[in-house]
């Protein structure tokens, strides 16, 4: 039951177009229909061997010993891998946008921080001799308190899950404990309300559930290659992940994939293809890592849980004067995604409204459980949850029908969002308007006749005269850089001219190069001189402010 | 291990392949036999991905052991297609009713055998055949207008 | 017992792509002698349908019809560098690279069939149906497949063409979060009826209306496909879904799809959408990105329509129905709101 | 492991121990094979009697190898098919059995409870007589398994198929795992209930019959009076477990609720 209003916004759009805007069948359809959908493990290899991880039954623990020796005994068994054989056995996800600091390793050497965190990995000439050699491998460990709440991890004194962040708290910008938004003065505007209203929301953990399970086949190719089937959501991430983890230049690394059977945001991480091409590389076999179902759901990464408390204040007549949000983000054990998450999320507050007065504080908080990543609605969906959670009961604290509401306080062309940018394409009153009409809710007047188009700006379009700042959970001991100001900012912020299909005639544009590159590869011009940002407080170990997707 | 031979009919061809005690079907056909069609989601008989027809019944691949279709009727999504596309498979592509694809091999076999059986099914008949096939893209509803448009379109033909 | 029922709204915005740019897609397109085309990237078909709609932005940006068009996505040895496809990037920003790419194909195509007909390559256009003719002269015409033909054997040219999006890195500012987030967005409002049981606090969904902005819908049934599948799952999150059913508590989590629990066939609602399309400035063709924010208006309507049913807040998801329940004795019974009348 | 085949079920039974498990329609005994946690010796009968089932006026007697598709099939049976509908989707009723169903852990085993409430009794393989379900069942509630082969299922048919009532209660429709399934044998002879059987799954270590419940419907009329006494003792000697799906304090606070519907539907035949 879908109809398409093409009354609206009729004159942005041009209609008469060939094939855009036609139903035309998915390119891969008869694929589908047919079975023959090539998916990662639709490639048969001869020799196949099978790995299957040791994991943590503890939440937190130290491995005092790892004693595989039984294990490389058993019947198929070909190789146990442990932590000693990655060749770097350290990363975090987003370091290949220089984004944080390697935290996660591919095999746990030292302690584990979450049940299921994987200790060595059998390899094995079938699944189930695999399994059995999973059970004969004896790892001593000493267990450690642990926590899984996260307003009670980052309570002075709480168990510290992941050292390189000690207080439990992902370090923004190499300056604070958390991402602020600030904008105006809420504090100020709260005093003048009529209403205050406030509440609590927590979002759960949510699987992916993907029909088709993680998972990646590599094996040793012509050449000295290695060749990699995946089921990767991004086919370059994975390949520049397993590139640096291997230390093996990206020339040497073969993926295909492209044909997936469902993401969701769970097939992001790159578990899967550096421990399958480990395996390929000492074995000199074709090695398929996969998850089955029960790993899938327990100790593949899930959407976040997210705590969120909001407080509002309102007008008598429903308009919202301020907004001010803290937010949690359970990021399990390693960071993963959710630090960027966040900054997704922050940019989005206060939701789709028009608010002067807009404060936020969101903590990325480490705890013993399975790390979290990227799910559909990443960074959005949780925080959506909450604030419309919310204004419904805001809608009911001052009387108004919620719909209403949402007209009245909606985002228009030409207002400053709460980031400091103005809105423009905005469509949210319409559709406001459409499903109070189909749902047969009356609105007002003053409802009915409001419009993205042009009641926005002028006022509605300055930023705040005063906005309140502050220095709360600054930090010390790491040196934040800024990508933007150093050398790049400028440019960073200058708009963009997109390509447009009546532009044909138009010398095609050429970006500068692009800021992320795999890591082996020699850049191709000379880059940037890199900002000094080594951290004191951790040796080696390089720290990217929040915003320092540093060029190499 | 121990290895056993396994004589059955996929699709209607002859077959025969050993297989080690204890494998399961799925893994059987998939890479003893290399019908690629049935598809691994969970192996705990519960999303029925690697759904196959065994003497015209639906049969769960993941947990059927290999030698259990010894001398008997197999089919499986990738012999549905038979010169042409099956009904059920056009009106798939018509009605958008797969997005990854991966469910809908076993999604078909269910199908399959519910309009041999029943060619005017209800919405709640279909709804209860395809129950043991979860599908994680479609919200269900297009693969539920599919199967009832094959069934129509069969009736006034 | 009663049954309850309430209505509930919400509506949101959706930011679409890695919020901070920074995130490259690329696209190669070339043509074969006979002038049938194919695109090679690097991006991903989860099934949201990346290769359909990356070959119909290929197919109208040569200006041929799209059978005549093949995407290819994932093999790093012939596809180029790709983010992935993720944060509802894929649309907006491939789809960007693939113009990008096809325009300068497009233009190696036109320049060798002006030489064919002898004429300006800026006179030419294409039909759409594999033909390329002198603009209001459709007789001065040659194929595509001539032409490109031509320039393959007889003028030695490549038709090809190469693409990237980008949207520079931007950053954020630690003291007031001011930045860059994303160049569109994409809206939605969502009202949804419920029925909750007050002996069992069981929730059904019962209908849903929608109206969805997402720019232009390239391909009206794949958008079908995402507001259908999407607001399915977002139903499914807001009463079903959880992997630690005792948040934070671990134990019980699920580890089958008996115990993760998602509504099946009997489960669904019918859902009545309208969309809206206001082009985004800079998508491919106006297009924005359906394939996540479509679950997200879901989620907290149903949670205000079982307060509409009942009078309970669950401000803890999932909603199951031991939570309604408790909400339901805590206060005394139902205590329906219908804050939602239906206008006479 | 081993996969033992026998063409009869005495070879069968024989050939049983503590380290093997018997596998018949494979639905849960392969999972345990896939996921490396089977028995070491898995036993098998092709014994064409695991498949029968007979059927007379005063009962019925079924193969413990009859599947859920076998009885949904049977003209003789059709009280008991709203219960195999509720096994499983198509597939697993093609696949799961009766012998099964009466081993299956907690959440499964919605078809025990019928058979329980029917006053089922249990044919042993190689064993002479028949036991009690109740007695298997609360053994298997114990110890957790039998090394012991089910044969056959024998119980007496309603005389009235309307004195019979299932409803299971699920999460997810129309193929879910049970919150709660209950069943109720209750006989009338004058308009009152005589020898009543009420039986709950999901709500123990194995499906249990609730006496607190069968005494308050016993000698009465099913009315709304006796329906809101039964619903209001229905947690009574009930234990539920926490699971994913529900917490023993839920199952336990609707078991009133549910049980009032089922003698309600009952009640309206």
């Amino acid at each position: 039951m879908i109809e398409f209003r093409k009354e609206f916004f009729a004159n942005e759009r041009d209609d008469n177009l060939n094939e855009i805007g036609k139903p035309t069948r998915r390119q891969d359809i008869l694929g589908h229909v047919t079975g023959r959908s090539p998916y990662f493990d639709d490639h048969l290899f001869e020799g196949l061997l099978h790995i299957r991880c040791v994991r943590s039954p503890h939440h937190h623990a130290r491995i005092r010993r790892i004693d595989i020796s039984a294990a490389e005994k058993m019947p198929g068994v070909v190789r146990v891998l442990l932590g000693k054989d990655v060749p770097r056995n350290l990363n975090t996800l987003l370091s290949l946008l220089d984004f944080g600091l390697d935290d996660e390793p591919v095999l746990s050497e030292t302690k584990v921080a979450y049940k299921g965190e994987p200790v060595a990995a059998i390899v094995a000439e079938s699944e189930a001799q695999a399994r059995a050699a999973v059970l004969a491998v004896k790892v001593e460990y000493e267990a450690l308190p642990h926590v899984l709440d996260v307003e009670d991890a980052v309570k002075p004194g709480a168990p510290v899950v992941c050292g390189i962040y000690p207080t439990n708290k992902f370090i923004y910008h190499g300056k604070f404990d958390h991402q602020k938004l600030r904008y105006g003065d809420v504090e100020e505007a709260f005093s003048r309300a009529d209403h205050i209203v406030e509440g609590r929301y927590q979002m759960s953990p949510i699987e992916q559930a993907p029909m088709e399970t993680c998972g990646a086949i590599a094996a040793p190719e012509i050449n000295d290659r290695y060749v990699c089937f995946t089921s990767t959501q991004g086919l370059f991430f994975s390949l520049g992940t397993a590139a640096k983890l291997l230390t093996m230049p990206s020339s040497r690394l073969h993926f295909v994939g492209g044909t997936v059977g469902g993401g969701f945001g769970g097939k992001v991480d790159s578990m899967h293809e550096p421990l399958a091409i480990l395996g390929a590389m000492l074995t000199g076999r074709p090695c398929k890592y996969a998850w089955d179902r029960e790993e899938e759901m327990q100790v593949g990464a899930p959407r976040g849980a997210e705590r969120w408390y909001i407080k509002d204040g309102v007008a008598r007549d429903g308009r919202i004067l301020a907004r001010k949000f803290t937010g949690y983000f359970d990021s399990g054990a390693y960071t993963r995604l959710s630090s960027y998450a966040i900054i997704k999320g922050v940019g989005h507050l206060p939701g789709p409204y028009t608010i002067p007065n807009v404060y936020a504080d969101v903590f990325c908080v480490y705890t013993n459980r399975t790390p979290a990543t990227a799910m559909r609605g990443f960074g959005i969906t949780g925080v959506d949850f909450a604030i419309e959670a919310h204004m419904d009961k805001v809608a009911e604290a001052v009387g108004l029908n919620p719909i209403e509401l949402r007209i009245l306080n909606s985002y228009r062309d030409g207002d400053m969002k709460a980031h400091r940018r103005t809105a423009k394409n905005c469509a949210l009153v319409e559709c406001c308007q459409v499903v109070a009409e189909k749902g047969g809710v009356a609105l007002s007047p003053a409802s009915r006749a409001a419009t993205s188009l042009i009641d926005g700006g002028g006022e509605r379009g300055r930023l705040p005269a005063r906005t309140a700042t502050d220095q709360n959970g600054a930090v010390s001991g790491y040196r934040g850089g800024s990508y933007g100001k150093k050398g790049g900012g400028a440019s960073a912020m200058q708009p963009i001219r997109m390509p447009t299909p009546t532009d044909a005639a138009r010398a095609p544009q050429r970006p500068a190069a692009p800021a992320y590159q795999p890591p082996a590869a020699s850049p191709p011009s000379a880059p940037p001189p890199a900002p000094a940002m080594e951290t004191p407080r951790h040796g080696a170990l390089r720290f990217s402010s929040l915003s320092g997707f540093r060029r190499r | 291990m121990a290895k056993k031979p396994v004589t059955f009919t996929l699709n209607g061809s002859d077959r025969a392949a050993f297989a080690e005690e204890g494998l399961n079907l799925l893994e059987f056909l998939r890479r003893g036999i290399g019908d690629l069609s049935p598809k691994y989601g969970c192996g705990q008989g519960a999303c029925g991905a690697c759904t196959v027809i065994i003497d015209g019944e639906t049969h769960l691949a993941c947990l059927t052991m290999a030698d259990a279709v010894h001398g008997r009727k197999v089919e499986t999504a990738s012999g549905l297609a038979n010169g042409k596309v099956h009904p059920l498979q056009e009106a798939f592509m018509e009605y958008f009713a797969a997005q990854c694809g991966y469910c809908t091999p076993g999604m078909l076999m269910s199908a399959k055998v519910l309009l041999d059986r029943n060619p005017s099914p209800t919405r709640a008949d279909v709804i209860e055949a395809i129950s043991g096939n979860l599908c994680r893209c479609t919200g269900y509803e297009p693969i539920i207008d599919a199967i009832l448009a094959t069934a129509n379109m069969r009736a006034r033909a | 017992m009663a049954m309850h029922r309430g209505r509930g709204f919400a509506s949101i915005n959706y930011p679409i792509g890695m919020n901070l740019g920074g995130d490259p897609s690329q696209a190669l397109v070339h043509s074969n002698p006979d002038g049938k085309f194919t695109v090679a990237l690097s991006s991903i078909d989860l099934g949201q349908g990346m290769k359909s709609v990356t070959r119909q932005i290929a197919a109208e940006t040569l200006g041929i019809p799209v059978a005549d068009v093949y995407v290819d996505t994932a093999d790093s040895d012939t596809g180029p560098h790709c983010m992935g496809s993720f944060a509802s990037r894929g649309t907006h920003r491939v789809g960007n690279a693939v113009i990008q790419a096809a325009q300068e194909a497009r233009a190696v195509m036109l320049e060798a069939a002006a030489e064919e007909l002898e004429v300006d390559a800026s006179d030419l256009v294409t039909d759409g149906r594999g033909n390329i003719h002198v603009k209001g002269a459709p007789s001065r015409s040659i194929t595509t497949m001539a032409a490109c033909q031509a320039a393959q054997f007889k003028q030695g040219r490549t038709v090809s063409g190469r693409g990237i999006f980008l949207i520079p890195l931007s950053e954020v500012d630690p003291d007031t979060g001011e930045m860059t987030p994303v160049s569109c967005f994409a809206h939605a409002a969502m009202l949804v009826e419920v029925e909750v049981d007050d002996e069992t606090g069981e929730v059904s969904v019962l209908d849903m209306q929608s109206a969805y902005e997402l720019g232009r819908a390239l391909n009206p049934k794949l958008v079908e496909q995402q507001l259908i599948g999407g607001a399915w799952m977002g139903m499914s999150h807001v009463l079903w879904e959880t992997t630690e059913p005792y948040y934070p508590d671990r134990s019980h989590g699920p580890v089958d799809f008996n115990h993760y629990l998602m509504p099946g066939p009997g489960d669904l609602a019918p859902h009545h959408i309208s969309v809206l399309e206001r082009p985004a400035p800079d998508g491919p063709f106006g297009g924005k990105g359906p394939g996540e924010m479509c679950a997200n208006p879901v989620l907290p309507a149903v949670a205000n329509a079982v307060y509409d049913a009942v009078g309970v807040r669950i401000d803890d998801l999932p909603i199951t129905p031991e939570k309604v329940l408790r909400g339901i004795r805590a206060n005394g019974g139902a205590r329906p709101k219908m804050r939602l009348p239906r206008a006479r | 492991m081993r996969v033992e085949s026998y063409g009869t079920l005495a070879e069968a039974a024989r050939a049983m121990g503590p380290d093997a498990v018997f596998m018949a329609g494979g639905t849960l005994v392969m999972r345990d094979v896939n996921a490396g946690t089977a028995a070491s010796r898995i036993v098998r009968s092709a014994d064409p009697a695991l498949r029968e089932i007979r059927a007379s006026g005063d009962g019925f007697s079924l193969g413990a190898g009859v599947t859920m598709a076998q009885i949904l099939a049977h003209r003789d049976l059709a009280f008991l098919a709203p219960v195999a509908r509720a096994v499983g989707g198509p597939q697993v009723r093609n696949m799961a059995t009766i012998g099964g169903n009466i081993f299956a852990h907690h959440p499964y085993g919605d078809f025990a409870v019928a058979l329980l409430a029917l006053g089922s009794r249990v044919v042993q393989a190689g064993q002479g007589g028949a036991r009690s379900l109740d007695d298997v069942l609360r053994e298997r509630g114990r110890s957790g398994g039998s090394s012991a082969i089910i044969a056959a299922i024998e119980a007496p048919r309603p005389r009235d198929p309307r004195a019979f009532g299932f409803l299971k209660v699920s999460r997810i429709k129309p193929k879910g795992v049970s919150v709660m399934s209950l069943a109720a044998h209750l006989p009338l002879e004058g308009g009152r209930i005589r020898g009543a059987r009420v039986a709950f799954g999901a709500m123990g270590p194995a499906p249990l019959r609730s006496a607190a419940v069968e005494r308050v419907l016993e000698g009465q009329r099913l009315d709304a009076t006796t329906i809101a006494r039964a619903a209001q003792l229905a947690g009574d000697g009930l234990d539920p477990p926490t699971d994913a799906l529900a917490s023993a304090w839920y199952r336990r606070e609707v078991a009133g609720a549910h049980l009032k519907r089922l003698l309600e539907k009952m009640e309206r035949g």
